[in-house]
């Protein structure tokens, strides 16, 4: 199996439904010649024509607008948003139309894109370039959300996104784009060809949206996380000796609620570790869904560890960021509780 | 080095003399026949020194003149007259059905029928329309089934939305009837959408995206004429001007401008203002449209001058801020006598067919809200079953909604 | 004390602030010369003139965007927005600029607006004339978040949030404009005239954001709700016989932690009740937070009776609406659990 | 009855082509002096017949010719050289520590520096400029301290946005400069708030909106010219049309129009097309549009055709997508080398003066970047205290906050 970064499985997932599918088109800000400005789509528009990947203008209600548009028509729109903290303008778009639209047609029409963003932070990017806004759509019925970590994950996932007849929101944490980053950032860079998620399989295959995986089997506490963190609390695990079980979600809506209280149940402790702003985050509802359903499995309170409620800040990022030594904290704190 | 200070700045705040309107509120008003008809390919420089003219054809003796007089027969301005004369009747129904406590809302589209029903017609079945609420002509006029749009607004178990959508929010792709949205200006740049997707298929269908001048004001407004202008999509692009935006007049969203169409050479995107209250007119200009989009020449934009006759809602009071005497003064008059009185002229209808007509219209409205009324409605409790506001939330039911709908019933 | 409809209450706030300072300007989509679809800004601009309250173009994003500008200047703006459903073309000036203004300038520029919409479903408005997006602010740092729910309340935040130097989202729910709606959508609507939280002092008071309410107190079980919710879960309460202690949270941020856990910690038992859609709901915050502060104390699992994942239906809205029955229904259950 | 179809459809995608661009890429060059220049109250519609020209003062010998030509003194124009050449030699200041790994990031502005420059000087200090990135030059011609702007580059203690910005995001209120926010657009329609609300209070401030041509697609541009427009704010909105948007060309943006100063015209906004390498004709168009805006006129917009001669940032790397030699065959020359050459053909200046000049301002940026680095870097660790993230996230610290920077601190 050949060794990908996350870019280069996101690249192929995109070439390869583009080939099965001639209805996926894809676009967006410098996507098309250029092919992006992490080059998730470099050389698509030259190997598949302009008609199938362009550049769009600068309007990310635009490129959200009139995917749902070519949706509704047949096709399979994939944009690209350039940074997630810039999505907000097509919020509109995605809340009251893509989500929507199969419902209130009662299945006249339906809105199957994919919108993919980078997000998070670890790359200096200050607060607009490095925000987690998944909450802002875990809480729109009719979307899916799916968060990734690593190669193998991003192009089965990316797959079974394009492939889905819902709209997706796909989050690509930017700082594991190259590599699985454990948030040691004055550590040198480890690259995806040294790590197993970053074999990926040539050819088609799909992860099914709505399954956790089981990043790190263990008995201590459960760790429910996505994206970056996994990383990081695989790193926080190792280096407190504490044995947790390592969950990444990958799908957010919908959830996979089994995987999750199986192992909380089991353990009897779970840490929710995101990188989002803490106050309504995504953690919030994994904390509420996790004490309703395996509330007498539970021998300390459901704890979060997560970004402060202030905006990503550019010098102090890494104060600011959920790294290896706040999880592990995290970790003997539910240990001892 | 400062620069020299000013008076006291002043903003413009448009404070129109509602109740005591000028007797002309709309500018720029041609006489019939007077403005020439572009070719399809003619210069958008060109086409734009028309902006601050009106495409009429029907004249005040209800003749037709002009070079934008339509090549449409007897038989075919007929017909157009009974699709305004349905919408009519279907609208004066509903309201009474409103009155009656049978629906809790509704809108009518009462003086603005012409452009719906003409632009359906002037178009194909297979295009793809992005209406807003005023629109119920596309369906009618399309042959749409009139008890199924009933039972939508009664929120009946026929209703094929399920009780999802406010009433009027009518759905239907085979109808070339885009799902309507609450949210004002989305459909706009979803049509620009859908268009661009036909184009890149290599497809012959086109998109018209409808829009209310207020709603110009959204910002996908912009999206859409950036990306219509960008791609050259096949797309109509109609901005219907009744004079209001609930109880704004069409200033506030036109601001400075003389005209909507305006807006359109703002992207060197060709438009034209139009009588909307022509259905000749209407006809003509959505041709010409069309025509643009088919011969891959692409976006048109269309301004339809014409008035909200009625109130913005049943759920609004339009006496308090606007003169009960518009209609009568507004000048381009009532788009159905309108072709009546072409119909007379030309030898073609009379008063007796006139009323033999409206007896027909009215006894299949009556006959279709009987129908639809006999499925009951929201208010008498005959709805879908509740269960079902659990389907269509995705293609297929997450484990969360079965849980919840189970919930919901146990 | 004279008795006011919640829109009076809203009306009377507004003129008040505007005769205290002439700094606050009042605009919206009909908000002048007609005085606001629900008539909450009827006789300001006769009273006050065009140019501090007078009508703009449809445009959400730029009546935020220019209250934003506005404020740095240094008015304070107060505006509408016609229903909580269309806020989403403002969400980027609200998100990205009037949250973040004061700390990404440090202070130099800062954003103090009011951001008032009705929310909330209960007259088949359907899909988009219903919803309840608190938890899409409550998840924004730099944000405050108020949902009101009488008269007395409405009137005494309003102020509050118009004077705080921070923007403020004022949701109204429409259906207790009139009336303290219990849910029993088939009796008659009893009018503010008849409740004590009705009744609403001459002049000049704050209510300070951040301090919820006792509505009812009780021993049995604590239930956090807000808006049009807490007259549901007092006739829950009194159908049931469960002697609930009902908390009005009036501020969602920043949330008053010690009311709620106080009352946590002496019932043992929590229900969280919202209109709005349940998943990253802003009762999962509510969720997480009692059972992180009060875990030791819990006998239940915190319990949550909210909208359901779908959007807002129109002849449905009495299955979808979270009535006395669902909430009854909850306040057993976890009373027996 | 449907109508005739068409051909298949096509979709115009705007593909420029990189690498074998036509030799002059920018359509619609004025000789200098060329373009008359209209009264303030011009009626729009006569304005509008010059969309397509060019406000030009300086011809290719370096004389100041036509309508346009601004009353100038030699002292002002050396003063707006000086302006120039701080600018550019601040940017290569920082560009150098960005290589030096002293910076993650930095945005330059070379051949862009005419336009803030001299629109900086020909506004009152007052008045509020809403920036994009691409404006440093309004701070350092309106004597902000260029340490200042260095420590915030930086990110070092001295940093007034205490670290919480990305270099380049500057903010001062006191020298009319808007925080700069990383959202495109956004600042557009504010600006038109701020000076609404200038005009509400009856002040004599007004507001300057800057945007990039490829930002004008968002939507936030739209907003801001339909509220200009109704409520004619007196605000300047500039349009800096610098040919590029990171990897796209302004085509994408601009669509069919034939310029960015069409957009204006959509709403009766007066437009001009301006030389943006002509010091002369920014400072005489913007004093233009800043009298139209002080005399309740109106809002302008100001097109500004000039080239991003550098990359996007440093995190571009634009050989990918554009012709190396872009600059040499841009027909605008260098806005810097064409006011030394104004400046010599009046016998205000010499070679001697010039190589005086480009030490002090290179001296003064060394010296001023050897004091700033002696504060320290986010690189080299010397930032603020890691807990202010928590200050300003509201005027008064919450109490969520103050347990969570316990926490932190902890
Ligand atoms: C985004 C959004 N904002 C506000 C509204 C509320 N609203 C519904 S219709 C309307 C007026 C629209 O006026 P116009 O576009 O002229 O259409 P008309 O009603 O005249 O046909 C308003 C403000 C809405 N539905 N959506
Ligand atoms: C809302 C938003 N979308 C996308 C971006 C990413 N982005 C930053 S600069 C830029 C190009 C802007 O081009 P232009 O407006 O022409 O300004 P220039 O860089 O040429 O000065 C893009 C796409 C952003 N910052 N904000
Ligand atoms: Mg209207
Ligand atoms: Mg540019």
């Amino acid at each position: 199996m050949p060794a990908m970064t996350m870019i280069e499985a996101i690249r192929d997932a995109h070439a390869i439904a583009m080939e099965r599918d001639d209805t996926v088109v894809v676009f967006g800000e410098d996507v098309g010649y250029f092919g992006g400005v992490f080059r998730c789509t470099h050389g698509l528009q030259e190997r598949f024509g302009s008609h199938r990947c362009f550049d769009t203008p600068i309007s990310e209600a635009g490129i959200v607008g009139v995917a749902v548009g070519m949706a509704a028509y047949g096709l399979r729109p994939c944009v690209e948003i350039q940074f997630a903290d810039y999505v907000y303008p097509a919020y509109d778009q995605i809340v009251s139309e893509a989500a929507r639209l199969r419902h209130r047609s009662a299945g006249d029409f339906t809105a199957p894109l994919t919108i993919r963003m980078p997000t998070g932070g670890g790359i200096f990017g200050g607060q607009t370039h490095s925000q987690s806004p998944e909450a802002l759509f875990t809480h729109v019925a009719g979307l899916k959300t799916v968060v990734v970590s690593n190669p193998y994950d991003a192009k089965g996932l990316l797959l079974a996104a394009i492939e889905d007849d819902d709209p997706v929101i796909f989050l690509e944490p930017k700082r594991v784009y190259n590599g699985p980053f454990d948030g040691h950032h004055d550590r040198p860079i480890v690259p995806w060809s040294q790590h197993p998620l970053g074999e990926v399989p040539e050819g088609h295959y799909t992860i099914p949206l709505g399954q956790a995986r089981v990043h790190r089997g263990g008995d201590d506490v459960t760790v429910l996380t996505y994206g970056t963190l996994v990383h990081v609390a695989q790193a926080a695990a190792e280096e407190s000796g504490i044995d947790a079980e390592i969950i990444d979600l990958r799908t957010l809506v919908p959830l996979d609620v089994d995987t999750i209280v199986a192992s909380v149940r089991r353990t009897g402790r779970c840490l929710v570790v995101h990188e989002a702003t803490l106050t309504s985050g995504f953690g919030a509802e994994l904390s509420a869904t996790v004490q309703e359903r395996a509330f007498h499995h539970l021998e300390a309170p459901v704890t979060r560890v997560c970004g402060w409620d202030t905006p990503y800040p550019h010098a102090h990022e890494w104060s600011y960021f959920p790294g290896p030594d706040r999880v592990a904290r995290a970790m003997r704190e539910v240990m001892s509780a | 080095m400062d620069n020299p200070i000013g008076p006291a700045l002043q903003l413009r705040i448009p404070e129109p003399a509602r109740g005591h309107r000028p007797a002309d509120p709309v500018p720029y008003i041609s006489a019939a026949g007077e403005m020439r008809k572009p070719d399809l390919d003619e210069k958008v420089e060109r086409i734009a020194l028309m902006r601050k003219q009106l495409v009429r054809v029907l004249d005040d003796d209800g003749r037709a003149v002009g070079p934008w007089s339509p090549e449409l027969d007897a038989d075919h301005l007929r017909q157009g007259l009974r699709d305004m004369m349905t919408v009519r009747s279907f609208d004066a129904r509903l309201l009474r059905a409103h009155r009656q406590g049978k629906i809790s809302f509704y809108m009518q589209c009462l003086g603005e029928e012409a452009i719906a029903c003409a632009q359906r017609r002037a178009l194909r079945s297979d295009d793809m329309h992005f209406p807003t609420y005023r629109q119920q002509g596309l369906l009618i006029a399309g042959g749409y089934p009139i008890v199924t749009m009933m039972n939508q607004v009664l929120s009946n178990e026929h209703d094929p939305l399920k009780g999802r959508q406010l009433p009027v929010m009518y759905s239907s792709k085979e109808h070339g009837f885009f799902s309507i949205s609450g949210n004002l200006a989305t459909q706009y740049v979803q049509a620009v959408g859908w268009a661009m997707a036909s184009a890149l298929r290599g497809d012959t269908k086109i998109a018209s995206a409808w829009i209310g001048e207020g709603a110009s004001a959204e910002s996908d407004f912009h999206a859409a004429l950036v990306f219509a202008s960008t791609y050259q999509a096949p797309v109509i692009l109609n901005i219907v001007n009744n004079q209001w935006a609930i109880s704004t007049p069409e200033d506030f969203a036109r601001g400075a401008s003389a005209t909507f169409a305006d807006r359109g050479y703002g992207f060197s995107i060709p438009a034209l203002r139009v009588d909307g209250n022509d259905y000749l007119a209407v006809y003509a200009a959505s041709q010409w449209a069309a025509e643009r989009a088919r011969a891959n020449l692409g976006p048109t934009l269309l301004e339809w001058v014409t008035l909200r006759v009625g109130a913005h809602s049943t759920s609004d009071d339009p006496s308090v801020y606007r003169p009960d005497d518009e209609a009568d003064r507004f000048p381009l008059g009532d788009p159905i006598d309108r072709l009546r009185r072409h119909l007379t002229v030309i030898g073609a209808w009379d008063d007796e067919r006139q009323a033999a007509l409206q007896t027909e219209v009215d006894a299949l409205i009556a006959d279709a809200f009987a129908e639809a009324d006999s499925h009951g409605s929201v208010k008498s409790g005959h709805t879908s079953s509740p269960s079902t506001m659990f389907d269509d939330v995705y293609a297929t039911l997450p484990r969360h909604l079965v849980e919840q709908r189970e919930r919901m019933e146990g």
